[in-house]
C-alpha cells in the first residue's frame, strides 16, 4: 500500500480554502513539499499527522486514515517543527528521552535509543548541557532528533534549515539526505529553498493556492534543456561573433554564449566548432555544459521557453 | 556541484543481525565488525495510555523539581520541609512531655491536630501552587514544547489530565506528609496501639477529603491562570493575587458592614472557602473570623468548590483544545 | 510633539487586553466607595473622604495605572525591537519622547480624573467630603503627568522599569516613606497630596502631607523637567540589542 | 501575482559626497567580547552581498551603519556622514531589521503609511500606496500585521524600508520566511533598484541566491573581514587551492594523459566514466584544455568547474 494516499482531500476554513480536492499517491524516499505561501503547505503537515481533521475527503498514512486513527498515525510519523520547540532548561537527553515515551515507547527503550539517535544527528558530550546554552545548528540537530527517536516510518520535516548558516545547512541537509537513504525512513521536506530541495530530494509535490501545481520525480524538473553555455571569461563578444560567421546561432546571457534552442539540441559538428573557435581566438575555455531546468521555472511569471538563468 | 549521496549499505536498516557466537580460547580466532549503522525498533509501542502516565509521572517529578538542576528544587522541597515541620515538632514535644508524666495536659493544649493543621500551612501551600503551576504548564507554552507534544501519540486534552493529575497529587503530598505524621506520632506515642488507631482512623476520611478539595481548588486556579500567562513571573504573581485579594477585600467589606448580601463575598477568597469545607467536613467551628461572620451553611462552601473546579477544569481544556501549538 | 506617533501609540496603547484590565483597575475605588457609603457608619465625610481618596487612589491606583501606561507606550516599544522604526526617522529624539509621554499621560488621566471624582463624591457628597474630592481631583491632575513622564524615562533607562517602578511606588513611597520622612522630598503622592491639601481649603486640613504646598510644585517641576532630559539623552544613545 | 512594477526613480543626489557606504578601522566590542574587529571598506551603488558565519558580526556591522549601535572605534559613514546620532542621514537610509517584531496591531497599509509620515514625505499616502505596490501586499493591506505570515510580515517589512526611495538599503536576512515566487520577485526588485543607482547591502546564509544576485561579497568572519568584490575573483587569489574540473570528451584517457604532461595540471582521475582534472595555474589550464583536445582530435562534450562557486569560495574562506 502507499507510503501515503490522499483522495481529494479539502479542507476550508473561513474565508480561505487551504486544500482543495488533491488526490495524491506517494512511496517511500526523500519527497520535496513546495508551494506558495498559503498554498496549504503546513495544513497538510498538520492533516498527515491527524492534528487537523479534513473538511471533506481523506488522508491515509501507512493504509491509517489520519482523522479516525489519529494517534496510531502519530506513533509512526516523526515532525520536526520550523519554529524553535525546545525548553531551554532541560538537557538533549533528558528532552529527548522524555518525547520518546510520549510517543510509546517503554522507558528503557526509550533511553537507548535516545543514546543512539543523538549519536546519529552528531550530538556528543555536548547531550547532557542545557539546551539553553546550545548554539542554533546544535538546536536543530535535537529537533531533528526529537522525530526520530521512535522510529517512524515517516518524517516530516518543515524547513530544516531555518536560522542555520552555509555550514550548518550543508551539515544539516547531508543528514537529511542519510536519514532518506541510509536510515530507510520516508522523508517529507517542506521548504521554499528550491536549491535544497534539488540537493536532497528525488521527488517533488509542488503545491499552489491549495491545488496540486505538479507531483513527479525531481529529474523531470532538472532535466537538460540542450541549449549549450560557453564561458570564455571576458572574450564572450569575440566567441559569439566567430561562431555566428561560422553559422552557428547563437545568444549572450551575461557571462555565457548560449548556443543551440530548447527542445532540439545543438547541430553535432558543434562542440568542434565551438573548441576550435576558442583556440583559434587564444580564448580560456572556463565552463562547457548543458544548461538544465530548474524547479524555479514553476515559480517563475517569465514564459516557459526562456532557460533558468542558473549555472549548475 | 552537488554532493552524491553515499550509495545505501547491503544491509537494511531493518533485519537486526544475529548476535555473534563467540568461539573459546581453543578454537581458532575470529573476530566480526558489527553495524553500528541506524537501528530500527521493533520493540513493543505502549500507545497513548503509556505517554498519559509518563507524562503524569515526569510532571509530577518537575512540580518537585527532581530531574531538574538544583535551583528548581528549592522552591517546592523547601515548602514541603516547612509544611511537614510544625507537625514533626508537635510529635517530639508530645513524645517527651509523656515521658515526663505531663502527656495529657500537652495533648489539651497542643494546638496542632488534623482540623487545624491547614490553618498553619495555608500560606505554605499556597505558595507551593503559585510557584509550581507556572513551571506545570508555563514553560511548554512559552517555547513552543506544545507542538512536540500534540505531534506524538496523545491527545490534547490527555495532556491537561496528565498535568492536572500530577499537579493534584503534587499538592495532595504537601499536605498529607504532615498529617501522616500526626497520625503516626499520635498512634505510637500511645501504649496501646490498637486503641490508639481504633481512635485515629476516623479522622482519616474527613483528612483525605479536605486534602482533596483543598488540592483540586487551589491546583486549578494555579493551573487555569498558568494555562493563559506563559510569562512565569505574571502568572506567580496573579495566582498569589487571586489567593490574597478577595480575601483582604471581603475582610474589609465584612468588618464595614453588617448582614444582607454582603456576607456572600467571603464565597470569593479561596482560603475562606477551603477553611469553610474544614470545619464542615470536621465537624468544628472555623478558625477564620471571616467564615464565622458570614455564618454561611457548611455544604455551600463545598458546593463552591466543587463548582469552581468544574469550570476552571473546563476553561483549562478548551484553552488547551484550540491553543495554537 | 509629533501627530502620527501619538496616534500609533494611542492605537497601540488602547487596543491591547492590558488596557481593558487596568480599566477595570481604575473602576474599583468607585465600587468599593459606594460599599463604604451603603454600609459605611463613620460620619465625618471630610476625614473619610480623604482617608478613601489617598488610601485607594493616590497610593495605588494613579501611579499602577501611570506605571502601566508610561511603560508600555516606549519601553516595551523598545524591548520588542518595534522602536526601530521610529528611531530609523529623521525626526528629533525629543519630539518622539514629548509625544509618547503625552499619551501615556493622556491616558492615565482619562482614567483616573473621573474614578478620583466619583469615588470622591460618592463617599463624601452632603458629608463635608465635596471640597476634599475636588481637591483630589484636581491634584492627580499634575500627578499623572509627574508620574507618567517618570516612568517614560525608566522605561528608556532600563528594560526592568515595570519592577523598577513597583519597587518605587511599594518600597519608596510606601514603606520607606513611613520611616524616613526625608523621601517626601522625591515622592510624587506627596506632591499630589500635598496640593489636593492646598486645593481643599479649609477642609484641607484633613489630607496629610509632609511637604508644603510650595515646594511640592517646584519639586514637581523639576522632577518632570529632569525626567524628561533624561529620557531624551538616553533615547539618543539607545543602542539596540544585537544577536552576536 | 502580477510582478510589482517598481518604476524606481533614481535617487535624490546624497546630501553630501563621498562612498554610499564606508567604514574606517570600525571595531565593535562588549566588554572583552570583540563582535567587530578593525573592519574596513567602501561601498557604492549596487547590490552587496554580507556573508559569514552565525555570530561573525554581520548584524553588528549592519546596526552600526543603520546608527543604532555606537561603533567602539573608527567610523561609519553614509555619503560621508557618520551614522551615529545623527537622524538626518535616515532621510537616505532604510533599513530592513532581522527581528521580526512590527506593530501587530496596525494594518499593513497603516504601517507604511506610518513610515511615510514620520519621513516627512510630501504626499505620504501615495508614498505608502507604492511601497504596498512595489512589495505585492495589495490584497492583505487592510489587514492587521499581527495576522501576517512571516513571509508577510517580511515583505510590511521591506515596505517600510522603501517608503521614501532611500538611496541606501540595509537589509538582514531579506527573503526569510518568503516563498519561491516572493524571493524572485524580491530579487528582481532589488536588482531594478541597483539599476536605478542606490546602494543595496543585505545580509543572507541562501549562497545559492548571493551568488546570482549580489555582484560583489563581503565575507566576514569572528569579526574581521576575510575578503571583498567579485567573488570569481577572490577564488582567483586562492592560489594555495587547486582548481578542480570534471570532463567530458569523446576519449577521456587520452585525453588526461595529454594535460597530466603540462605543467599547469597536478591530478588527474579517472572514476567510473568521470575525468576529474586538478590544475594549479586557472589561467594557463584553461587555455591549454581546448588546444589539447583539438591536437588530439578529441571532442570536448562538458567541462565543469567544481569549486568555484559561491559556496566553495565561502567554505575555503571560513574553513582556514
Amino acid at each position: 500500500m502507499a507510503l501515503i494516499a490522499l483522495d481529494r482531500l479539502t479542507k476550508q476554513f473561513p474565508g480561505v480554502t487551504a486544500l482543495d480536492a488533491l488526490s495524491l499517491e506517494l512511496e517511500p524516499g526523500v519527497i520535496g513539499l513546495v508551494g506558495s505561501n498559503g498554498a496549504g503547505k503546513s495544513t497538510l503537515l498538520k492533516i498527515l499527522l491527524g492534528l487537523l481533521p479534513p473538511t471533506s475527503g481523506s488522508a491515509t498514512v501507512m493504509g491509517l486514515d489520519t482523522a479516525r486513527e489519529g494517534t496510531r498515525v502519530r506513533e509512526l510519523v516523526g515532525y520536526m517543527p520550523e519554529h524553535d520547540a525546545l525548553p531551554p532548561d532541560n538537557s538533549a537527553t533528558e528532552l529527548v528521552a522524555h518525547l520518546a515515551q510520549m510517543s510509546g515507547l517503554p522507558p528503557a527503550a526509550a533511553r537507548e535509543r535516545t543514546a543512539d539517535v543523538l549519536r546519529h544527528v552528531g550530538l556528543f558530550e555536548e547531550r547532557y548541557r542545557a539546551i539553553g546554552g546550545y548554539s542554533t545548528g546544535m538546536k536543530q540537530r535535537v529537533k531533528l532528533a526529537q522525530a526520530l527517536v521512535h522510529d517512524p516510518r515517516l518524517l516530516l520535516l518543515d524547513e530544516p534549515t531555518n536560522g542555520l548558516d552555509p555550514s550548518g545547512r550543508d551539515e544539516m541537509l547531508a543528514l537529511v539526505r542519510r536519514t532518506g537513504t541510509e536510515f530507510g525512513i520516508a522523508v517529507i521536506v517542506a521548504s521554499h529553498l528550491l536549491g535544497e530541495i534539488e540537493r536532497v530530494c528525488d521527488y517533488l509535490v509542488a503545491i499552489e493556492a491549495g491545488h496540486l501545481l505538479s507531483a513527479a520525480p525531481l529529474a523531470t524538473f532538472t532535466g537538460r534543456t540542450g541549449v549549450l553555455a560557453v564561458e570564455v571569461e571576458d572574450g564572450s563578444d569575440a566567441l559569439a561573433a566567430a561562431l555566428i560567421a561560422r553559422g552557428i546561432e547563437t545568444r549572450q546571457d551575461g557571462r555565457a554564449v548560449l548556443i543551440g534552442l530548447d527542445g532540439h539540441g545543438p547541430a553535432d559538428d558543434a562542440y568542434d566548432i565551438v573548441r576550435d573557435a576558442i583556440v583559434d581566438l587564444g580564448l580560456p575555455l572556463v565552463r562547457l555544459e548543458h544548461r538544465r531546468r530548474s524547479l524555479e521555472d514553476l515559480f517563475r511569471d517569465r514564459p516557459e521557453d526562456e532557460p533558468a538563468v542558473r549555472p549548475s | 556541484m552537488t554532493p552524491e549521496p553515499r550509495p545505501a549499505p547491503e544491509t537494511s536498516a531493518r533485519d537486526v543481525p544475529s548476535p555473534p557466537q563467540l568461539p573459546t580460547t581453543a578454537s581458532s580466532a575470529t573476530g566480526s565488525i558489527f553495524d553500528l549503522g541506524y537501528r530500527g525498533y521493533e520493540g513493543p509501542r505502549l500507545g497513548r495510555r503509556h505517554a498519559i502516565y509518563a507524562l503524569f509521572v515526569y510532571s509530577l517529578r518537575s512540580a518537585y523539581g527532581i530531574g531538574r538542576s538544583g535551583r528548581a528544587k528549592i522552591v517546592p522541597i523547601g515548602l514541603a520541609i516547612l509544611a511537614t515541620l510544625p507537625a514533626v515538632i508537635s510529635i517530639a514535644v508530645r513524645a517527651f512531655a509523656a515521658q515526663a508524666g505531663a502527656g495529657a495536659e500537652v495533648e489539651r493544649i497542643d494546638p496542632i491536630r488534623y482540623d487545624s493543621y491547614y490553618g498553619y500551612v495555608s500560606t505554605i501551600v499556597m505558595l507551593f501552587v503559585a510557584a509550581q503551576a507556572p513551571e506545570l504548564l508555563g514553560r511548554d507554552q512559552r517555547y513552543h514544547v506544545l507542538s512536540l507534544y500534540f505531534s506524538r501519540a496523545l491527545l490534547r486534552t490527555d495532556y491537561v489530565v496528565a498535568k492536572g493529575a500530577a499537579f493534584a497529587t503534587a499538592i495532595l503530598i504537601l499536605i498529607l506528609i504532615p498529617q501522616a505524621v500526626i497520625f503516626v506520632g499520635l498512634v505510637i506515642s500511645n501504649t496501646d496501639i490498637v486503641a490508639a488507631l481504633g481512635d485515629n482512623v476516623g479522622s482519616i476520611a474527613p483528612v483525605l477529603a479536605v486534602a482533596a478539595a483543598i488540592a483540586l481548588l487551589l491546583g486549578s486556579i494555579g493551573l487555569a491562570v498558568s494555562a493563559f500567562t506563559p510569562r512565569r513571573a505574571y502568572a506567580t504573581a496573579t495566582i498569589m493575587a487571586i489567593f490574597i485579594v478577595p480575601g483582604v477585600v471581603s475582610q474589609i467589606v465584612l468588618r464595614s458592614t453588617t448582614g444582607g448580601l454582603t456576607r456572600y463575598i467571603v464565597l470569593a477568597a479561596p482560603e475562606a472557602v477551603i477553611d469553610g469545607v474544614n470545619a464542615f467536613l470536621f465537624g468544628v467551628k472555623p478558625s477564620s473570623r471571616e467564615v464565622v461572620r458570614a455564618d454561611l451553611a457548611g455544604e455551600l462552601y463545598l458546593v463552591v468548590v466543587i463548582a469552581v473546579v468544574v469550570v476552571l477544569l473546563g476553561a483549562l481544556a478548551r484553552r488547551y483544545q484550540r491553543i495554537e501549538a | 510633539m509629533n501627530w502620527p506617533i501619538v496616534v500609533v501609540t494611542l492605537r497601540g496603547a488602547l487596543g491591547r487586553r492590558r488596557t481593558f484590565l487596568v480599566a477595570l483597575l481604575a473602576v474599583v475605588p468607585v465600587l468599593i466607595a459606594a460599599i463604604i457609603r451603603v454600609g459605611g457608619t463613620s460620619t465625618d465625610g471630610a476625614a473619610l473622604t480623604a482617608g478613601l481618596l489617598d488610601a485607594l487612589l493616590v497610593t495605588t491606583v494613579l501611579p499602577l495605572v501611570a506605571l502601566v501606561f508610561g511603560t508600555g507606550v516606549l519601553g516595551s516599544e523598545l524591548d520588542d525591537g518595534t522602536a526601530v522604526y521610529l528611531l530609523l526617522k529623521p525626526i528629533e529624539r525629543w519630539r518622539i519622547v514629548v509625544s509618547k509621554a503625552a499619551v501615556a499621560a493622556g491616558i492615565t488621566m482619562a482614567l483616573v480624573v473621573p474614578s478620583t471624582l466619583l469615588a470622591g463624591l460618592v463617599v463624601g457628597a452632603g458629608r463635608g467630603g465635596e471640597a476634599i474630592a475636588i481637591g483630589f481631583t484636581v491634584a492627580v491632575l499634575p500627578g499623572s503627568l509627574v508620574y507618567a513622564v517618570g516612568f517614560v524615562a525608566l522605561s528608556v533607562v532600563t528594560s526592568r522599569a515595570l519592577i523598577a517602578g513597583l519597587l518605587y511606588v511599594f518600597i519608596w513611597e510606601g514603606l520607606l516613606a513611613g520611616l524616613f520622612a526625608g523621601t517626601a522630598l522625591f515622592s510624587v503622592r506627596q506632591y499630589v497630596l500635598a496640593l489636593a491639601g492646598w486645593l481643599a481649603g479649609s477642609d484641607g486640613k484633613a489630607i496629610k502631607s509632609s511637604v508644603d504646598a510650595q515646594t511640592a510644585v517646584i519639586l514637581a517641576v523639576v522632577v518632570l523637567a529632569v525626567a524628561t532630559a533624561i529620557a531624551i539623552r538616553r533615547l539618543a544613545s539607545w543602542e539596540v540589542r544585537t544577536a552576536e | 501575482m502580477t510582478a510589482g512594477s517598481s518604476t524606481t526613480t533614481s535617487p535624490r543626489a546624497p546630501a553630501s559626497s563621498g562612498p554610499a557606504i564606508e567604514l574606517s578601522r570600525v571595531s565593535r566590542w562588549y566588554g572583552n567580547v570583540v563582535a567587530v574587529n578593525e573592519v574596513s571598506f567602501a561601498l557604492g551603488p549596487g547590490v552587496t552581498g554580507l556573508l559569514g558565519p552565525n555570530g561573525a558580526g554581520k548584524s553588528t556591522l549592519l546596526h552600526m551603519m543603520a546608527g543604532l549601535l555606537r561603533p567602539s572605534q573608527g567610523d561609519v559613514r553614509i555619503h560621508g556622514r557618520p551614522t551615529w546620532h545623527d537622524p538626518a542621514i535616515y532621510r537616505e537610509v532604510g533599513l530592513v531589521p532581522e527581528r521580526e517584531a512590527v506593530h501587530p496591531y496596525l494594518t499593513g497599509w497603516q504601517f507604511a503609511l506610518l513610515n511615510a509620515q514620520l519621513q516627512r514625505l510630501p504626499d505620504p499616502a501615495a508614498a505608502a500606496a507604492k511601497a504596498i505596490q512595489t512589495v505585492d501586499l495589495g490584497d492583505v493591506q487592510h489587514r492587521q500585521i499581527g495576522t501576517y505570515s512571516k513571509g508577510m510580515r517580511q515583505r510590511a517589512k521591506i515596505a517600510a524600508a522603501l517608503v521614501h526611495e532611500p538611496a541606501v538599503l540595509l537589509l538582514d536576512e531579506p527573503f526569510n520566511g518568503m516563498d519561491p515566487r516572493q524571493r524572485l520577485h524580491m530579487m528582481e526588485l532589488l536588482r531594478s533598484m541597483a539599476a536605478a543607482g542606490r546602494t543595496i547591502l543585505f545580509s543572507s546564509h541562501i549562497l545559492e541566491e548571493v551568488e546570482r544576485l549580489a555582484e560583489n561579497v563581503l565575507v566576514v568572519y569572528a569579526g574581521r573581514l576575510a575578503a571583498s568584490g567579485d567573488f570569481r575573483e577572490i577564488r582567483r587569489l586562492m592560489t594555495d587551492r587547486p582548481h578542480t574540473f570534471t570532463v567530458r570528451s569523446s576519449d577521456d584517457r587520452r585525453l588526461a594523459s595529454r594535460l597530466v604532461a603540462s605543467p599547469s595540471v597536478f591530478g588527474v582521475e579517472l572514476v567510473d566514466g568521470m575525468l576529474t582534472v586538478r590544475a594549479s595555474e586557472f589561467a594557463a589550464f584553461t587555455v591549454l584544455l581546448p588546444r589539447a583536445a583539438r591536437e588530439s582530435g578529441i571532442t570536448l562534450f562538458e567541462l565543469r568547474p567544481t569549486d568555484e562557486s559561491l559556496e566553495s569560495v565561502f567554505a575555503y574562506l571560513v574553513r582556514r
